[in-house]
């Protein structure tokens, strides 16, 4: 199929499938996840249809679609406001366990996560190892055909959602920190186990502290080699930096900075967009977008001649999040105090009350507020740095 | 332009930090601003029984004739420790401009009130997709007699819910985007007709949309001369301005200090944070920003009170350098802290949302850089 | 999109690589910069030889078709290299231009001459205060039967020293700042009433004023249609400023590498300064500005050549990036070498003087811009 | 005196003393020197005045005034384009040498510099030793009464016309790297000294590198203690640090900015001071301008109540060197291909040739290109940030 007949049908199902609710709960993302009820039941409609996981092969339940129309599957997706889909599972723990997991557990594990049956958080950061995540210190004691677990993990986002998590935990303390890390699954509703919901600064729970106090969890939950965790762990932080468009989510700010920018006035009683001041600030960023998107288009290009993206994915992942910032600052300054109001339940997609302010000044806060984030979760933009000095210029 | 402080400001800043830094903690300051009113009457009972609110009148006006250096200092420190209550809004603006404007009747309903703590008010002038600049206002009234009818809505008015009296700007000549013909009206916020839907703001603050529906009221409460309230705004707003920025100012000292606190003591790949040269410059570059707004923070408080000619040149720079360096210190501050600083439990996050609050109000950036370049080619 | 190099075309990038690498390394720039032409006849020729010259004129007229991919290929190698003889002026401006828009007999007379190194020609458009803007242009020109009588000055004519012809753009009908009226006359550079004065410039190249009195030019040199001068050059201008930015592109990798290098082999503090994050940090940062470059320089040559309708937009994109990475990476480039970086002595320098003078041509980063958020807006 | 009165009399001099001439030279300027010749001759009617070192103590022949005098003295000097003294003399070795000198020293050296009979520079600088001038290995040998001198010192700023150079050298290989310097004066004319220019990115001379072969000199000449010497580098580079007023310079900058503005057209053929977006710019840099203005009227404060500059004149040294880049780059902006034409010969000050630009133009390239230094000399920026993370910030 040609990619604009495949790009049709696309449209076709999202056309049938995607209810005003679920697009409204897309619409109201103010991070990169959306509402959690949301989210599993578009999860279940595209299970049903066979494209939960168009990234994994098709022996797993992949689609077996191109490159291409993995992206433009992705694209049309976030232009119609999808909600976007949870990827601890589908895009960090799928291709890892595919890679790593032995033939029992993907027997076990891949169905249930594809069907949604199975909800995963991703137990890797500790209070003591954001960053230098090699340090991290809650420790795996084997006790018999168990271990016993004791530590806690953080930033674990929708861990209040998940029912199980897939940790890092340390099995040795010999030889260098990396060296003594294993790759775990666990129950969430192991006895021993508490959740804490982390508030954000804008006010709402994405984010949990998972403690763990004596857990048990047999070793036939490990993947891969005891103290092997390390390799695991590094395969899927390449999922998780390689793995994101930040095009699309570009494009979708851009769409929203213009919608702004032809309906509210400057001090000058001009809308925005004939502000020449505010153009050249508008197409600095989105220059730096353009030219994010065009280096997009090469590492696909590389992909598709089979070649490895390598370092560029760190350039991604930098400029990627800092223009998205970027752009929140420029919807900031357009809006001015109308940002300013805290309606918290308007951002629930169910929510029937009266908006204060208008529909696209109601997340520009929140969005502002939580992308902050971006340049620190996922390998921060100092440790990206430090990666492209390292292996991409030989410092 | 030297500027030496005062012995009676001198104390002002001793006793604010020492009152606040005592009474005010962050943790403190957390349970204001979940409760309800996100406002805490005790508080403003202490600010106005240590003679914080009467600070900026004039003696005869039951004040102590500071002005706004004294205005400078206290918002500096309402900055450092986030309090929530509304000095700029009540005591800043509402204030000097009733003490500005209004009949010696008006005053000495409200502005004693107020003095002692009893009066909250708002200053209501932005309107929907217009809200970047006074003269772009755009709803009337229609005089008549002694009264005037209002008619319309505001939106995002600050200390809102909380206020007992609205100061409405209004036009009742002229067209939107013009300077004259906008008049300053006195509102009682229970009047009749005059609605209002109260909420919380991002920065843990209140405000409230009010609709107008036929409120009338009486042609006694416009403040200065009707028709030309921006004669009467222009050097309230320059006060009100410079506070703003001082708390600004206030909050990125806090954060400076923060950071580098953490950074010594966080560790990462067995070291200290603050051992990375890359962090370390980070922080001094927000060192040099912070120092540098408060050197345009201090010469327009001067130049503010000594009328100077360049008052309103250096003003401007100081609102456009804080947009920069506020944003470029609160975001770095939070990088620094990594996933913790973007979390309600610290107080990173909450100068973070102080700051672009701050930011977008009276002017962005480029506004400001736009008015400081025209009074530039004067 | 996808960007794929046809055999050919990776044939002339490594075929460009080898020779200038071979032959026009910095030391023998230099030479040349500092002879009195600072331009070298033995190196055009052999450009003219290695079939550079000719590469993208069609193949009727001596050339190999080759489009903007080409003229991108061969322009970044020049920049790596800092090739000063004047391929851009003579092929990519003045080559097109009578490529595209003169008759065939001036075709055969200087077309030929032109592709085997024997014709060196300027194109003359920006005058005195006014040189950021081609409708910009105020020197007119009567027409009176067959002939045009051309009066007025030129200034900073690129290639103007060495020039053969020059092509005057110039006014045969409307007022300065209208894109109609305008009309392109090739000129002989030896022409009686034709006064140059030649200079060098900063980035080792040369240039002349020239002036005009009474300069009669038959009308058939007037190239493509009188007054509608814009719609000839609007392609060659595309083409042309995609052609610089590559010239900075090599120059930016030139320099990225450079610092690279040195960084390493710098010794301060007892190891090597590249061990010192703040400038590993800059250095990656050279590099994720100049690999933004390069997408966007990819992007806008495959645009061109498919005369895709985002190619302006992207070509303006190009522009408008290369202005301030081009400065970044420089600057820093400087920065990180220290004083060895402020002499005559290395090429680090020279690369920097190169990218300035490019970023003054053919419109800076904030018009660049301002047509891309035109363009947008679309 | 007061300060109205005291700028009137100064301005009184200026108008009677600075010739045409003089003026040229100082207006041509395009680093932090002027034409040699002009600047001597300049030199000598301060000279002549007694106004020629008014940072000086009055009994080693300064002027008594109060600090807001000497301020208002630079300025009206730089204001009416008069050309820069060489600092190295009466800034930097005048107050060393009162500090640290031998009653000797003080008696033979400081009149001569007053007069311009003696012309210094400084041999800081090696090839090896920049930002980290600690390990500079220049040596001196003593042999008897004298030392002899082996080595080479690099930007060395206009050598070619001193007679004198005072140096840093390694009298012992001890201890810390600090340990072992001294300080000395040297004759430019004693056996053994080589001096080769530098030709600078403008094309032009201003510094040398200076070689020392078997090079003789008295210990007498040593200033300090042997192997004190870092102490007195310290002092002297504060006086480096702490002596500029970046303001005056920045003042001048805006003030040729603002005339290109208003002479020059921008691509919609408008004066370049009604473009909105270049107002924006140039005020983003006049706002940090004005920023430092008012910083360095808080350090002027400071020492007029007797306290210290501390670390804010490393904030000083980096705002005013970036923001004086910043400026260039706006006149380069202005400008275009008008910043093109080399025309080497017109920045001198008796050049009476046409010139192919606008006068204002003339100096835009060249200013721009040696500015770029302004960031590495006397400390670079990165240092500059190193001492402030340290000293101020504690880190």
């Amino acid at each position: 199929m040609n990619d604009n007949n495949f790009r049709a049908e696309v449209r076709a199902f999202l056309q049938e499938e995607l209810t005003p609710e679920l697009k409204r709960a897309g619409e109201l993302m103010t991070s990169v996840f959306a509402d959690f009820d949301a989210t599993m039941a578009w999860h279940r409609k595209l299970y049903q249809k066979g494209w939960v996981a168009p990234d994994w092969p098709e022996a797993y339940g992949g689609t077996g679609w191109t490159l291409n129309q993995r992206y433009i599957f992705q694209e049309e997706c976030k232009l119609s406001n999808a909600p976007a889909l949870l990827p601890m599972g589908l895009q960090m723990l799928g291709p890892m366990l595919i890679h790593y997991g032995s033939d029992e557990q993907k027997a076990h594990y891949l169905p249930r996560l594809l069907s949604g049956e199975d909800v995963w958080c991703q137990g890797y950061s500790e209070p003591g190892a954001g960053s230098d995540l090699a340090s991290l210190s809650t420790s795996a004691v084997r006790d018999g055909d168990d271990y016993l677990i004791n530590g806690s993990k953080i930033w674990t986002s929708y861990a209040q959602h998940s029912n199980k998590i897939f940790c890092l935990v340390r099995t040795s303390k010999e030889g260098a920190p990396q060296a003594g890390i294993s790759f775990i699954l666990v129950d969430m509703d192991t006895d021993g186990i508490t959740v804490e919901p982390i508030v954000g600064l804008d006010g709402r729970v994405e984010q949990c502290q998972v403690f763990f106090d004596g857990v048990r969890v047999p070793v036939a939950n490990l993947v891969g080699e005891e103290n092997q965790g390390w390799e695991v762990a590094k395969y899927l932080l390449e999922f998780e930096r390689g793995g994101h468009n930040f095009t699309i989510d570009h494009k979708k700010q851009m769409a929203k900075i213009r919608k702004q920018a032809s309906e509210e006035y400057d001090a000058d009683g001009y809308l925005w967009r004939d502000n020449p001041v505010f153009n050249a600030r508008f197409a600095e960023v989105a220059v730096d977008a353009l030219a994010l998107e065009y280096t997009e288009l090469r590492i696909k290009g590389a992909l598709n001649a089979g070649g490895n993206p390598g370092a560029l994915s760190s350039l991604c992942k930098i400029v990627g999040t800092e223009t998205g910032q970027r752009f929140n600052e420029i919807s900031m300054d357009i809006l001015g105090p109308q940002a300013l109001p805290f309606q918290i339940a308007a951002l629930e997609p169910d929510f029937e009350g009266e908006l204060i302010v208008a529909d696209y000044a109601l997340s520009c806060m929140p969005e502002y507020i939580n992308n902050r984030a971006a340049t620190i979760y996922g390998g921060s933009a100092e440790i990206q740095r430090d990666i492209i000095a390292k292996r991409v210029l030989g410092l | 332009m030297y500027i030496e402080f005062s012995e009676e400001q001198r104390m002002l800043k001793e006793s604010a930090e020492k009152y606040l830094n005592e009474n005010y903690e962050f943790e403190a300051r957390q349970k204001i601003v979940k409760s309800d009113s996100n406002y805490c009457s005790t508080q403003w009972q202490t600010f106005a029984d240590l003679g914080w609110l009467a600070m900026t009148f004039a003696e005869e006006a039951g004040g102590f004739g500071g002005g706004a250096l004294e205005t400078m200092l206290l918002s500096e420190q309402l900055g450092v420790n986030l309090v929530v209550e509304p000095y700029f809004e009540t005591v800043v603006f509402g204030g000097q401009l009733i003490s500005a404007g209004a009949s010696d009747e008006i005053k000495s309903r409200y502005l004693d009130a107020l003095i002692s703590g009893h009066c909250q008010v708002a200053f209501a002038w932005s309107e929907t997709k217009h809200h970047h600049a006074m003269s772009d206002v755009a709803m009337a009234a229609s005089v008549s007699g002694d009264s005037i009818l209002v008619n319309g809505s505001k939106t995002v008015v600050l200390n809102g819910a909380a206020a007992d009296v609205v100061l409405v700007l209004l036009r009742t000549a002229g067209e939107r985007g013009q300077s004259d013909g906008l008049s300053l009206v006195l509102v009682d916020a229970d009047a009749e007709g005059c609605v209002r839907r109260s909420y919380k703001t991002y920065d843990g603050r209140n405000a409230a949309e009010f609709s107008f529906s036929n409120v009338n009221v009486p042609l006694a409460n416009v403040l200065g001369v009707q028709g030309s309230a921006m004669e009467l705004l222009a050097p309230v707003v320059h006060r009100g301005i410079l506070s703003l920025c001082a708390e600004a100012v206030g909050a990125m000292s806090a954060l400076v200090d923060a950071t580098v606190d953490y950074t010594k003591q966080r560790k990462q790949f067995g070291r200290s944070i603050s051992q990375f040269q890359v962090l370390r410059h980070r922080m001094a570059d927000m060192f040099i920003a912070l120092e540098l707004c408060r050197s345009l923070m201090l010469a327009t408080a001067w130049k503010l009170d000594h009328n100077d000619a360049d008052a309103e040149l250096t003003l401007a720079a100081l609102k456009a350098k804080v947009a920069s360096a506020g944003k470029f210190i609160a975001h770095n501050a939070i990088q620094l802290h990594g996933g913790i600083g973007t979390t309600d439990e610290l107080k990173i996050g909450h100068y973070f949302k102080r700051i672009a609050a701050i930011n977008s109000q009276f002017g962005s950036r480029d506004f400001h850089l736009a008015r400081f370049a025209q009074l530039s080619q004067k």
